[in-house]
């Protein structure tokens, strides 16, 4: 089978209350993914719309977002998986590739997350978990990554200052990200001293929301290897779900999606954890980059506080994660969330990262989660020798 | 109908399960069996995924079982403020079959610890709603 | 490339004002699909969830589908294209298939209608157009078909009277068929004399909202030929988009991403119009039916009225369509028309259609349009010899 | 923000062409064009889809164009009940641009037929809100 590349990304800068419209917000990730890969929008084959429904006014943005971009008449289509929207965009990209239907596909995520009222958004916030089992008590995701903070600290004595030590690390490289929407740094104090949100998380170790869109141009082999001088290659792709009910789970130390979806990347990249040299992964909450080190095989379980106790995970480190400031200082503006982290890698990838550059960095890894653990999707990217 | 009682905020009013809430009122907390192939569920559901039978009967969830995790909320969604702060938290009983929940006020923050005993009891709430809370056996 | 099946197909029956949760709704679709095919839970691969996201209080329903039908921790997502989108599924479960990436996938659509209250839903019906430029001028769906209907009339002459009697022949197998809303009869005189509602479309030039659920499985050509004694194999695949607003449409006679669509399906499968035996059309309004005649090449521009005059399009005409009585009679729960559709030609295909059979037939077609010809989807379908 | 204030209900309120509004309070219905290449564009936009170009000036829309099709509506959604029975339509101008709108009270059903002659013509309505309507030139 042939190989499907990336040939092109981009993301407007992620910030708090946007002040034009969602086809504005999202013409910027897009236009400077176009921009990057040389291409006019009428190269562009199908497009692929990610976000989270909730945030929207505008019912079936997928047509509306074609129509402004210039591209219609082309398929067009919207896929959510909540956070994840644009790491499963992606995969069903490489797909219609792969199954021949395209040969170029823009895989578009967005939020617009001050589009609705702050009311609105605390009355959505309760129906992410199953609304007849769940919601009635009074649910929100932080309560949920707290639970399995909570659950992490009884059973392998993880603290509340290893938490506050990802989020150090998180805005030490918000600070250089011009994209990022926290710019400030963080200091272990200020991270442990922050109000308690939903115990044992606090303020600092919630991420934070965002307006913003991103964009990646998705090529197969042939084309790829015409349009771009340095296509990234998508090595290997996995995808798993749980249940969205916290009754179903099996664990609450780990994601299971998380594990599985990395076993199958793994598995089709033909590589380990030891061999990514740089990775983003979903840290919605710094119980979540916690968990990913582990379900992603970075550390045995239980063993992700000495990677971020010895500062493994900062550039110059073992594996360098979230050197862009993750969402925890970059953003998390829901659809666009998973799209950033490609474009991260990418640039990564092709040596374009700038002073949040890896060293030579071959092999990267995308961790993105969507709700809590209900789906996970982990993408395993090379380049070229 | 029937199933808005449930919870101190409701978004499901239709649902083949509703008599979840007629037992509650009666002081019982019930899973659904189901009958073709034995598979126990909670959240009680009228479908089987093991089997695809739609053959399903009541069971008592009984006690007590033992916390699982739990969390502490500070904020809570549009009409749970005046609750706040309260806990959530998964309990699991020996036959495996785990329940989502709150903590009831009766215990304090310093007792719960990981692994106690809990079970789950009916509670009314406000406005003829139902739900059930965890407390000391 | 190998050839990718249908397996198994299933639907609730459509119904007004479904009484249990949209879980439940969703299970009498699957369960058909799942006795059908003779598979378990277990051996789907992956699940796509197709619904139009306004209608649901739930929160990503896929994640919740994914856990309550036994399908975790296998991948799921939501694809939308409004009332396209279990079309729009079907793509990529081809896709997907053909990528290599899973052999057996389940496409599920759902709707519950009724979800919401008359208020909410007279809300959101008015954000389904671009809600900057054409929403502020209070817009409906029936507004702008009947728009085209006008523009038809003007230009090629077809009367209210054609439309009626496309109306007349839905509900003619409406009437036959046990899981449609509608199962009364409508005579001429009756249509003509309904309500109008949208000058010139009527009361009864509309489709009947309904809440239902629709499961189609697709197979790998390996997974189909082993399974299943008789598959249905996807000959070809047309998808396109056209602009949301209507200032940027070049034509009303006609939906130009139906045509685009069709075009694209033909060359895939190397059939063209005459060479389908039996199809579904989209036909959430009579008028709707009607440029499908012509944009799918059943009659040339502005012969369409000949079809339905001379009732071809009844069984035992030159070609039947929508013989389980369309969207018109059957009923229209957005997220799982398409699914309706594609499982009623692979009953006729299969020779299973019972009283709606067209006897003998080999190829089929489905065409399902999102939005006021936003998305336009057609699907071919074969059968062994 | 500011655009609000165009049409009976109102969805969105933040866009970078809400200085559309303000041309209607003006008098003038107004797309844009892309200074880089030439393309017009209505419903105006920042952004231009053939060339990638923010860099967009407005035109004003003057006429008269032509009715290309439209629909009376009996039914309508929440918020416009009240402006019930009223006719949506689309309009082509000489220069192919095409405007999408509803047309004014003071022409007849009778007088309505396609290809005939329409101008848009800016209208306030109630609640400081702005809109444009098709009349006789
Ligand atoms: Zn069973
Ligand atoms: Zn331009």
């Amino acid at each position: 089978m042939q190989k499907v590349g990336i040939i092109g990304v981009g993301q407007s800068a992620f910030v708090r209350g946007y002040e034009g419209s969602i086809r504005e917000l999202v013409f910027e990730g897009f236009s400077e993914a176009m921009r990057d890969a040389q291409i006019k929008p009428q190269d562009i084959q199908a497009s692929i719309i990610c976000s989270a429904p909730e945030y929207d006014k505008q019912r079936t943005p997928a047509g509306l977002m074609a129509e402004y971009l210039g591209l219609n008449p082309q398929p067009t289509f919207y896929i959510e998986s909540v956070c994840s929207s644009s790491s499963m965009g992606l995969r069903v990209a490489f797909s219609m590739i792969q199954a021949g239907l395209h040969d170029v596909v823009a895989v578009i995520g967005f939020q617009k997350m001050s589009e609705i009222s702050s009311a609105e958004s605390q009355e959505r916030m309760g129906r992410g978990a199953d609304i007849m089992w769940e919601s009635p008590f009074g649910t929100m995701m932080p309560a949920y990554y707290a639970m399995h903070a909570r659950a992490h600290m009884n059973t392998y004595g993880t603290t509340e200052e290893d938490l506050a030590l990802i989020r150090v690390k998180a805005a030490s490289y918000g600070q250089i990200n011009e994209k990022a929407v926290y710019r400030k740094g963080v200091t272990l104090e200020k991270a442990l001293e922050s109000d308690p949100v939903s115990t044992p998380l606090k303020v600092f170790d919630c991420c934070a929301n965002a307006d913003g869109s991103s964009c990646i141009i998705v090529a197969s082999e042939e084309m790829a290897k015409k349009l771009s001088p340095k296509p990234v290659w998508i090595l290997g792709l996995g995808a798993a779900s749980a249940p969205i009910n916290m009754a179903g789970r099996t664990t609450f130390t780990g994601l299971t999606c998380a594990r599985e979806a990395a076993k199958q990347a793994y598995d089709m990249a033909g590589v380990g954890p030891g061999d990514i040299d740089v990775a983003e992964v979903h840290d919605c909450f710094t119980i979540a980059e916690m968990m990913a080190y582990e379900d992603l095989g970075f550390a045995e379980p239980g063993k992700g506080k000495e990677l971020i106790r010895n500062k493994e995970t900062y550039i110059g480190g073992k594996i360098p994660v979230n050197v862009d400031g993750g969402l925890l200082s970059k953003g998390h503006p829901i659809g666009a969330t998973g799209g950033s982290q490609i474009r991260t890698i990418t640039l990564q990838l092709r040596g374009e990262a700038g002073p949040m550059q890896v060293d030579g960095a071959k092999i990267g890894l995308v961790h993105n989660i969507g709700g809590v653990g209900i789906y996970g999707n982990v993408t395993i990217f090379g380049r070229d020798e | 109908m029937g199933f808005e009682r449930f919870g101190t905020v409701s978004f499901v009013s239709q649902t083949k399960v509703a008599k979840f809430v007629d037992f509650l009122d009666e002081g019982s907390l019930m899973g659904t069996k189901c009958k073709s192939c034995g598979t126990k569920y909670f959240p009680p559901r009228n479908d089987c995924a093991e089997c695809l039978s739609s053959d399903m009967e009541w069971f008592e969830i009984t006690g007590p079982g033992k916390l699982v995790t739990y969390s502490k909320l500070m904020y809570a969604p549009s009409g749970f403020e005046k609750d706040l702060p309260y806990r959530i938290c998964v309990v699991e009983y020996p036959d495996g079959v785990k329940v989502f929940g709150r903590i009831s006020p009766s215990i304090s923050d310093e007792e719960l610890s990981i692994g106690m005993d809990l079970v789950a009891v009916p509670v009314k709430l406000s406005g003829d709603k139902v739900a059930y809370e965890f407390r000391r056996p």
